[in-house]
């Protein structure tokens, strides 16, 4: 087995067991720690196919924010006694058989066509570094979501805080 | 031999995982976490896509997606802190004034 | 190399005032005085921005008709002028416009008048530009978001209102849910072309062969992602608790604003995109297109809250427009365009009824409460009975003409059997708006109190009303507009 | 995968097993016999009281909210810094209308009060 297959099972193994433990788990802060154990998987497969910038971000932006956020409102809203509770609502057998179908789907799909798309032409390797390359189609062919994407945090911003924030009057 | 199918069942298979959350928990927060997921599964997606077509279109689509993330968890749970404090809880189906 | 040109600038301008007078209500809200003159000021502003935005599409529409309709891209193919965009991007307007004249008095008698609504109604305007006009999957991701996440903090903007916080967590949550469902499917398009333009989907598909395995995942995935959006069923569940639940003024803007721009991303997506796939999704859509016509119409019979039983009618509308997008010839196309037009008048008047109705604390909520309407403001129940006509689909109102349309297509294109579906449940729909026409004209009377209604609530229900009245009487002009959308 | 981040790998499997082997070795090796007087608070500690996840204010939220836009924007910024030069004036007015974008973003909630502590 090459080094690369077995780090692809790992962070695979990592990335669905985390998400396996995040929909299972009974305490909502298991759940989370379980989430950041799946998108550190996620973001090795990241590193795997050779999108280290994006790599960064998952680790920065994903496990360091998102899962902090996360983790404040469960602290929060106290779900300590929450976790005693039931924890799964009464659609769950019907969830359960519908997704199982999906899995048989979707894998026999998967292995019936063994390659659904041609194999790669194999082509040069982008030359430069990664982050050098995404910054060049980011800022050129991208101009026009990446201008709104600050509107969007805008509207976050301004939505998170009037939701969250103390009430005048 | 790790080709494009074997990541493509990777995000399908957290695709599901996330799905499988969000229909079947009854707590508000680990619904949001299922979504989040989701998101992952397809930046796994569009990263082995990337590297399959030899570009970095991809891996920006994927910057988006997360940055998206980002705005509709914040948002999310800043409702949810809304809805906390006028309802004591976060159960999905305990929210109930207006039939799920 | 990056350029910015002045086609780019030109085709983007409309949504940049909106985005642009957006930052300046939020910003300006800290400079004038927190009371009634003070706000009224920057609903002006904010108006101006609809007016500036509607100018300069106006610009648009003149420089497209100067240069026989061809389309504009902009953005190397990310955004595209044209005359679809131009008619969507109307309707949004539009309904803006006439939203944020019936919110002031709205919002105050709810204690939440905060001038941030009016922001978020913009940037929202904004976001379903890029759904109107735009080709490329990441804007459209984006521009989707944008409008998405607006809305959800729209629908929850009652913050002490606990049916408000649920009716923004359901949707923000379902429509989380969705969106990640359609950018699956995008991922894929992705990864069949290399490309995130749509235009681009449509020269690979030929070569991958009908019902190719990959394909199908790609086209289902984001067809649930989609059919969510426009509320159609199996994933309209939303619907009746968001509609509800939301402020009413904001319901009739997301069931008008939200619903036309995701019909538009449909449209795009479906014959841009996957046109030469036809034969893949039309199936799919019928399947949906009826179950949403009879969970839609059959659900809207057993309602006792209006705006519940309002909102199942909009998700059985959503099966009349699917309808006509699976007839598939130029009517059913224009059918499409001047449903939309025709149902965003009568909708946007017939949830103004209801606001105008209430007065402070007393809400508008059950069909008793509308009981004996005829006799105690025959104005509001005879403008009332106009809108529901036009929801039906009766003439001489404007409901008339798009349902008219829709199976006109059906019949050309030799549909007959869904053509007589929705024939009968036009039949059905009757049955629920006749219960609200009895409720208001052959009860018991009780006693009528003053209402006031805000000058801005007299001038929208004025202006749906003729609008809806004269699409039904003249309609020319209307299908004229309508004919804009397929660029003639 | 790119070859040169096997050491990183590995140096983080030899970073991860070192404190699990460490307390599962001590956790062996060590002599084992509770009392009550030894497993209390360490010297003059305070007895602990409650539960150690107990609620936060939201102002901890609302700062948590704004760092994590203020990061998104980061991430945005941190490949054109990369790109500075060759983007040249253009990127520079790009990345201004951006910042211009969430600096009213800033201003609204410092405005608001968001920001205050108390």
């Amino acid at each position: 087995m090459s080094g690369d297959t077995f780090f692809f099972y790992a962070f695979s193994a990592l990335a669905l067991l985390g998400g396996l433990g995040t929909v299972l788990l009974r305490n909502a802060v298991h759940c989370a720690l379980a989430l950041m154990t799946s998108l550190l998987g996620v973001a090795g497969l990241y590193l795997l196919q050779g999108a280290e910038f994006l790599f960064a971000v998952q680790i920065v932006l994903y496990i360091g924010g998102i899962m902090v956020l996360f983790l404040f409102v469960i602290m929060l809203v106290n779900l300590d006694q929450a976790s005693k509770l039931q924890q799964f609502g009464r659609q769950t057998p019907i969830a359960l058989v519908v997704a199982l179908a999906a899995v048989a789907a979707i894998f026999s799909m998967l292995s019936k066509s063994a390659v659904l798309l041609p194999a790669s032409v194999s082509l040069t390797p982008l030359t430069g570094g990664n982050t050098e390359t995404v910054a060049n189609v980011l800022f050129t062919d991208y101009l026009l979501p990446f201008e709104l994407v600050s509107i969007l945090l805008l509207v976050a911003v301004v939505g998170s805080v009037m939701m969250a924030g103390k009430r005048t009057e | 031999m790790i080709t494009i199918n074997h990541y493509m069942a990777v995000s399908a298979a957290l695709l599901l995982i996330g799905t499988v959350g969000v229909m079947t928990r009854r707590n508000i927060v680990v619904i949001l976490m299922s979504i989040e997921l989701i998101l992952n599964a397809v930046n796994v997606n569009l990263i082995a896509f990337s590297k399959y077509h030899n570009q970095v279109t991809g891996q920006v689509f994927a910057i988006f997606v997360i940055a998206v993330a980002v705005a509709e968890a914040a948002v999310g749970l800043g409702v949810l802190i809304a809805m906390f404090r006028n309802k004591g809880t976060v159960q999905a189906d305990e929210v109930d004034l207006l039939k799920w | 190399m990056i350029t910015y040109t002045s086609t780019d600038h030109f085709v983007l301008l409309p949504g940049l005032l909106l985005a642009l007078f957006g930052c300046a209500v939020l910003l300006l809200d800290f400079l004038f005085p927190k009371d009634v003159k003070g706000r009224g000021w920057l609903v002006g502003i904010a108006l101006s921005g609809v007016g500036f935005a509607s100018w300069q599409s106006w610009q648009q529409y003149l420089y497209l008709k100067a240069h026989s309709m061809t389309p504009l891209v902009a953005f190397n193919g990310a955004l595209v002028l044209d005359g679809f965009a131009l008619f969507f991007n109307g309707i949004v307007l539009a309904s803006a416009a006439l939203v944020m004249l019936i919110s002031y008095r709205y919002l105050e008698d709810e204690k939440e008048h905060h001038t941030e609504y009016y922001a978020l109604v913009l940037f929202a305007a904004c976001g379903a530009f890029f759904l109107n006009g735009g080709l490329d999957m990441v804007t459209i991701f984006v521009g989707l978001e944008l409008m998405a996440v607006s809305f959800y903090i729209l629908v929850g903007f009652l913050r002490t209102d606990k049916r408000s916080n649920e009716a923004a967590m359901k949707y923000l949550l379902l429509g989380g849910f969705s969106t990640g469902f359609l950018i699956y499917g995008f991922s894929i398009f992705y990864g069949l072309t290399g490309s995130t333009n749509l235009a681009a989907l449509a020269t690979v598909i030929p070569a991958r062969g009908a019902n190719d395995p990959l394909l199908y995942l790609a086209i289902v995935t984001t067809l649930v992602g989609l059919l969510f959006k426009i509320g159609a069923a199996p994933f309209h569940m939303w619907a009746p608790d968001t509609y509800e639940g939301a402020p009413t003024t904001v319901t009739a803007f997301l069931a008008v604003a939200s619903k036309t721009a995701s019909f538009a991303l449909l449209l795009r997506v479906m014959l841009v995109g996957l046109g030469t796939a036809r034969e893949m999704w039309e199936p799919l859509l019928t399947g949906a297109a009826v179950l949403t016509l009879t969970i839609g119409n059959l659900a809207a019979i057993s309602q006792s809250n209006v705006k519940r039983l309002l909102a199942y009618s909009s998700i059985g509308h959503a099966g009349y427009v699917l309808l006509g997008l699976i007839a598939g010839n130029q009517t059913g196309l224009i059918g499409v365009s001047i449903y939309l037009l025709t149902y965003a008048f009568s909708t946007i008047g017939a949830f103004l009824v209801l606001i105008a109705l209430r007065r402070r604390g007393v809400a508008v909520e059950t069909i008793e409460d509308l009981a004996s309407l005829g006799k105690r403001y025959p104005y509001y129940a005879l403008l009332m009975l106009l809108f529901l006509m036009s929801l039906a689909g009766l003439p001489p109102t404007a409901g008339f003409i798009g349902k008219y349309y829709i199976f006109l297509s059906l019949v050309e294109s030799g549909k007959y059997g869904l053509a007589i579906v929705g024939a009968l449940y036009v039949a059905v729909s009757l049955y629920y708006y006749f219960r609200l026409v009895r409720s208001m004209f052959l009860t018991e009377s009780i006693e009528a109190q003053v209402l006031a209604p805000s000058n801005g609530v007299r001038l929208v229900l004025a202006l749906t009303g003729i609008a809806t009245i004269a699409m039904g009487i003249l309609p020319e002009p209307f299908l004229r507009m309508a004919a804009i959308s397929l660029g003639r | 995968m790119p070859q040169g981040y096997l050491p990183i790998f590995l140096f983080l499997i030899i970073a991860m097993a070192f404190p699990v082997i460490a307390i599962l070795t001590a956790k062996l090796v060590r002599p084992s016999s509770p009392s009550k007087l030894k497993l209390e608070a360490y010297e003059c500690g305070i007895e602990a009281v409650g539960n150690s996840r107990g609620r936060y204010a939201v102002r901890f939220y609302i700062i948590s909210i704004l760092f994590v836009i203020f990061d998104v924007e980061t991430v945005f910024l941190f490949p054109w810094a990369v790109r500075f030069h060759q983007l040249g004036w253009f990127g520079v007015i790009e990345i201004a209308v951006f910042l211009a974008i969430l600096i009213v973003g800033y201003v609204w909630v410092y405005k608001k009060g968001a920001l205050e502590w108390v």
